[in-house]
């Protein structure tokens, strides 16, 4: 890895720009997919680029009463950390790019940093809407994150190690969705909590607080949150699609098992209400939860009966 | 209990009182009583539970006679006993308050003291209702000698930046807000996620349409009332062209009724359909949003079909209906029922069995039936609590007696139970719009209608989607009423939909509000921002004339 | 160094405007409207007209939004609600007046309310006549306007140069 | 009490081309009863300006340049008008009507809605009419 071939693969290939278009397709595969469940035709394929170009264009009004240094700072926060989870994710189905031991712990970290940053934007501010939107993401966070990263640690300690390559390897020779599957559904509806999808969307519930923390944002600010929503769909799907759906192996099958997942994504979006905060919290404690810890019991038990 | 006993027994309750007692009409008792002891005679009606408040018309009978003159009226089945309490044109004229026994009133007394300058002694609360901030103090718009140029706008108190009231969080929704496709204004107090105290300001909307009717001739006003609210305009027509045809005694002809009874019935599926949508967006049901938007379009090719436009149909004329509906149009009738009916019932099961949308609405916003009655609900969100009142069957007007509907009330009282309500009304609509058009009868659709109607008052109530719309309708003789009083349901709805309010959780404001179906309401909910542009810096005033100049020199 | 340094500008503005007029976001404000226009402007995005295939989306907040369309006769009490609204919202920014009482008062002249009309509160781009008018008509209006800001007929804005520090 | 009630009609509707109707490429068809932008016929007017006296919104003006010859001009702006067919009922001589497939009126200015009807040499007698000193009320 001389730099310039680190600099080019950070800056294009695996992470950087491909990332962020590879973001936007699949932001695109999603609104499309909810439109035809709502039997409607929905955007062209270049919308999330259209709409990304004319966010960056605009101008970017700073309300009175903020603090300007975490106006302008937090969105580069939360784009550079779901960048930096890319690189030791696998997309698009290539080995990550670095790996260290440990690094599953870290990705999921750096993760949900984007979430912690959105919080922290709709608190730095007097608008009542983000203020609520701030304090439900942060409640919302507390509520997924706990069984997302059990459903995630069920296969590593299936693969015996804990960073995301050997992880992958050892998907990639047993499907893990058939051993774990109690594992597999809790990792899908945390991945919709994470991205926070139509059943989880109450921290920008459109209808009851405008856009939630992102209310007072626009321009340049609404765009880089923009962009790392997306890429963090992208990085989250493929670490579920590697764990689960038969790890890393040709990038073409594995964006059609990324797909798989949006399109799953898709269906639960359309058919299900919006919850409320506390009935979010509560279902994710009382069966996200506990149902994770069973498959870690199950799954420790086996280990140690197995070696 | 026909009409006669209920008058009969309303005399007898308010004899103690009565100064003076008429029958206009038929079902209608006007008793003269003196202003002191109103709050007596109505709480001797609301005691006997002898039917609600339905309205508080002010009048204002000029400058020679120097009189106004405030009615109380109150209805039960098809009778209305009118309370009439004449007060002094000079000095303040004031009226002892209603609202302790009937909550709702305090809505009508804020309205009757703004309009027409009457002070209401302990009314819970005088604020203004639907006259804007900038109104000047002692300019009532609804006074005979009120000239345009007096309401000049006057620098309103700048209003306080709601914020936040001891550890309590005022959460504005506002006139710009995506839950209201209104604007209406809604102060939230908030502790945590849990509402504790609700306010709202209407006024966003109010154009002074009552004041307008007044300028314009009997048949302009047709299309200036329909104009109210887009979604039931159909029944503001009917309401009126009803009111006026008795007050001229003409004699609509009997498949003129049927035709205004079929359109009803088709107003009524499209606007619950539109409710379905609303409030399932609301709660962030995209999906039911979607869908049942997509079927309403059915019932709006059909409105166009058969009256020229999808919104604001003008099929009623003075004396009868513009477009016929005959055999022809009745294949595509049936044909688009069949396919709503079938969605309908799909609806009605996917609202009582979805997982996710019960935790939304069981058990949200419950209203027992004495809760109901004291807060004067009406329609669907009353008959939801088990109230069972609907004018279409209390008094039946116009073919209602020839093709009656059935009435649907629900124990439940909570936001499911008015889901499953208007569902199962729809359907009984989707039966009455059959009927009416395999037995149309026959006759031609409009008669000939003076353009100078008789002197007169009369009273004419409707059921509108929402509830009941009440119509008072004044005429001295000439080409334009001397006074026309309009109270719409949603009016009623609000009182029990803000108490219910507190208590709940924020998430579930929005629904609250549509759950009722509201016409109109809104708020201001924006930070004041000072834009500074290179070099000097904007005041607020400045940034607005910067913003307009900038655009403005374009065109 | 000017010839190429306007040649690279040339190119900038044309991707912006493409992607301005590409995805439209919208922001609805009733003035006081009777809500006939309100509900055929929701109509549009339901399935049988679905204006998503434009990239044009309804959004909450001012903030996010590009295109304010207005209906009614802007009452007295909205007035100040209208301008804030449009205030808030970031540079370019378009106005569609939707609705015979948004553009003329409609039937509601000379009530004692109402301001009247939209262009006199806020610079209109577009006006959408009819009472109220269809679905397609409202598309049609959107459509007029995008081919407007897309052969720029409008003198473009002149975009603030750098970020606004608000005092 | 189903998790998704609606699973079966979005499956259903997923699979089942979209309702979306190609709207600015293909123009829908409208009802026969549709009421659209107004159309004037000036010889069967008698210049009563009886639709005028009617209109709830003052939207149609009738200007007489010359009754006996049956010169009349309908000035008619079509941002006040509401479509409502009012002034079709009032005018006795059928010379009013609706057109039902003018609907997209959508203008960039509002020069556009001031509409005069009747025949070339009379609208320009009545412009130069306004073309004097506005002695006329407006």
């Amino acid at each position: 890895m001389t730099p310039f071939t680190a600099l080019l693969s950070i800056m294009f290939f695996p992470a950087g720009l491909s990332l962020i278009f590879s973001g936007m397709l699949y932001e695109w595969v999603d609104r499309k997919l909810v439109a035809r469940f709502q039997n409607r035709i929905g955007p062209r394929w270049f919308q999330p680029l259209a709409d990304t170009i004319k966010l960056l264009v605009k101008e970017e009004i700073k309300p009175h009463g903020l603090n300007s240094l975490l106006f302008y700072g937090l969105p580069i926060v939360a784009l550079t950390g779901t960048l930096t989870a890319a690189l030791y994710s696998p997309i698009f189905g290539l080995s990550p790019i670095h790996s260290f031991p440990g690094d599953l712990i870290v990705t999921l970290y750096l993760l949900s940093l984007l979430t912690m940053s959105m919080g922290l934007a709709g608190w730095n501010g007097s608008n009542r809407f983000s203020l609520i939107g701030a304090t439900r993401t942060l409640t919302q966070l507390f509520a997924y994150e706990a069984p997302f990263l059990l459903a995630l640690l069920g296969p590593a300690i299936a693969a015996g190690s804990w960073t995301i390559k050997d992880v992958s390897i050892y998907a990639g020779s047993h499907w893990m969705i058939f051993s774990q599957p109690v594992g597999f559904f809790i990792a899908l509806i945390g991945l919709m909590g994470k991205l926070e999808l139509p059943p989880f969307d109450a921290p920008e519930a459109e209808t009851e607080i405008v856009a939630g923390a992102l209310t007072e944002y626009s321009g340049r600010g609404l765009a880089l949150f923009h962009i790392g929503k997306s890429v963090e769909m992208v990085v989250a799907v493929s670490l579920v699609t590697a764990f689960y759906l038969g790890g890393i192996g040709n990038p073409f099958l594995f964006l059609l098992k990324t797909l798989v997942i949006v399109l799953l994504m898709a269906m639960l979006q359309a058919m299900l209400t919006r919850l409320r905060i506390d009935q979010t919290v509560g279902m994710w404690w009382r069966f996200g939860a506990l149902l994770a810890l069973m498959q870690i019991l199950i799954l420790v038990i086996i280990k140690g009966w197995l070696v | 209990m026909t009409t006669e006993i209920h008058l009969q027994r309303a005399g007898e309750l308010l004899a103690p009182f009565a100064k003076g007692t008429n029958n206009p009409e038929v079902n209608r008792l006007d008793v003269k009583i003196a202003a002191s002891d109103l709050p007596a005679a109505a709480s001797a009606l609301t005691d006997a539970s002898w039917g609600y408040l339905a309205a508080i018309t002010g009048m204002d009978h000029g400058l020679d006679v120097n009189e106004l003159e405030a009615l109380y009226h109150f209805c039960e089945g098809a009778a209305v006993t009118t309370l009439r309490v004449s007060l002094p044109r000079e000095g303040c004229p004031e009226i002892p308050s209603v609202s302790a026994q009937i909550p709702v009133a305090s809505f009508f007394e804020r309205e009757l003291s703004e309009m027409l300058g009457v002070t209401v002694v302990n009314t819970p609360d005088p604020s203004r209702l639907f006259l804007p901030d900038d109104w000047p103090v002692d300019v009532y718009p609804l006074r005979q000698d009120f000239k345009q140029e007096q309401a000049a706008s006057v620098q309103p108190d700048p209003t306080p930046e709601p914020g936040r009231v001891g550890n309590k969080f005022i959460v504005p929704i506002g006139p710009q807000h995506p839950a209201l496709k209104e604007p209406g204004h809604f102060e939230f107090t908030v502790d945590g996620e849990i509402i504790t105290g609700a306010r709202m300001r209407l006024g966003y909307v109010h154009r002074g349409i009552e004041k307008a009717t007044e300028q314009r001739n009997w048949i302009q006003n047709l299309y200036l009332l329909e104009r109210i609210c887009g979604i039931c305009s159909h029944t503001h027509t009917s309401a009126y062209s009803q009111g006026v045809e008795k007050l001229a005694q003409v004699e609509v002809p009997p498949r003129a009724l049927a035709i205004r009874e079929l359109v009803a019935g088709l107003e009524r599926i499209h606007s619950h359909l539109l409710w379905l949508g609303v409030v399932s967006h609301e709660a962030g049901f995209d999906t039911l949003f979607m869908y049942s938007w997509r079927d309403r379009e059915t019932v709006m090719n059909l409105l166009e079909e058969l009256t020229g436009n999808r919104v604001n149909y003008s099929i009623c004329a003075l004396g009868g209906v513009k477009h016929d509906i005959g055999t022809e149009q009745s294949a595509t009738i049936h044909k688009a029922l069949d396919y709503l009916e079938e969605r309908i019932r799909y609806y009605l099961d996917v609202v009582t069995s979805d997982t996710t949308f019960l935790q939304r609405t069981r058990g949200v916003g419950t209203m027992t039936r004495d809760e109901a009655i004291h807060f004067g609900a009406l329609g669907p969100t009353a008959r939801a609590c088990g109230v069972n009142r609907d004018v279409r069957l209390d008094a039946p007007y116009g073919a209602y007696k020839r093709f009656p509907v059935s009435i649907i009330t629900d124990e439940r009282g909570d936001l499911e139970a008015r889901f499953v309500v208007r569902m199962k009304e729809l359907l009984v609509s989707c039966f009455t719009i059959r009927t009416i058009v395999d037995n149309m009868p026959t006759g031609e659709i409009i008669t000939k209608f003076p353009r100078k109607v008789p002197a007169g008052e009369t009273v004419s109530r409707v059921e509108a989607p929402r509830g009941e719309a009440f119509y008072y309708i004044k005429s001295g003789g000439g080409e334009s009423p001397t006074r026309l009083h309009i109270r719409t349901p949603s009016l009623c709805n609000w009182t029990s939909v803000i108490n219910k309010a507190v208590g709940h959780q924020l998430a579930d404001a929005p629904m609250l509000i549509a759950g009722m179906d509201p016409c109109f309401s809104c708020n201001d909910r924006m930070v004041t921002v000072r834009r500074q542009a290179d070099t000097k810096t904007l005041s607020w005033f400045e940034l607005r004339e910067y913003g307009i100049k900038k655009y403005g020199q374009r065109k | 160094m000017n010839v190429s340094q306007n040649y690279v500008n040339k190119i900038i503005e044309k991707i912006s405007t493409w992607a301005r007029v590409n995805s439209p976001w919208a922001i609805h404000f009733n003035s006081g409207s009777c809500n006939g226009c309100d509900i055929e402007i929701l109509a549009t995005l339901t399935p049988r007209y679905d204006v998503e295939r434009f990239g044009i989306k309804l959004h909450g907040s001012p903030r996010h939004a590009d295109v304010l369309i207005c209906t009614g006769p802007v009452t007295r009490q909205a007035r100040e609600r209208l301008l804030r609204t449009y205030e808030q919202m970031p540079e370019p920014k378009f106005v569609v007046a939707v609705g015979s009482c948004g553009i003329s008062g409609g039937v509601f002249q000379g009530c004692y309310n109402i301001v009247g009309h939209i262009d006199e509160v806020l610079p209109v781009d577009a006006f959408i006549p009819g009472c109220p008018p269809r679905p397609e008509a409202i598309i049609d209006g959107i459509v007029k306007l995008l081919g407007h800001i897309q052969n720029g007929t409008r003198p473009e804005i002149m975009l603030t140069t750098g970020v606004q520090e608000a005092v | 009490m189903k998790i998704g009630s609606m699973f079966k009609e979005i499956v259903v509707s997923f699979f089942s081309p979209p309702v979306t109707e190609n709207y600015p490429f293909e123009k829908p068809k409208t009802a026969n009863r549709f009421r659209g932008k107004l159309a004037f016929n000036s010889s069967k007017c008698t210049g009563c300006n009886l639709c005028s006296k009617d209109c709830p919104a003052n939207a149609i003006e009738i200007i007489i340049i010359d009754r006996a010859a049956k010169r009349f001009v309908a000035r008619y702006n079509v941002d006040r008008c509401i479509y409502c067919a009012q002034c079709i009922q009032s005018c006795k001589f059928k010379c009013l009507d609706l057109s039902k497939d003018d609907w997209e009126l959508a203008a960039l200015q509002k020069g556009h809605f001031e509409v005069n009807y009747g025949k070339e040499e009379d609208i320009v007698t009545l412009l130069e009419r306004f073309a004097q000193p506005k002695n006329e009320p407006g």
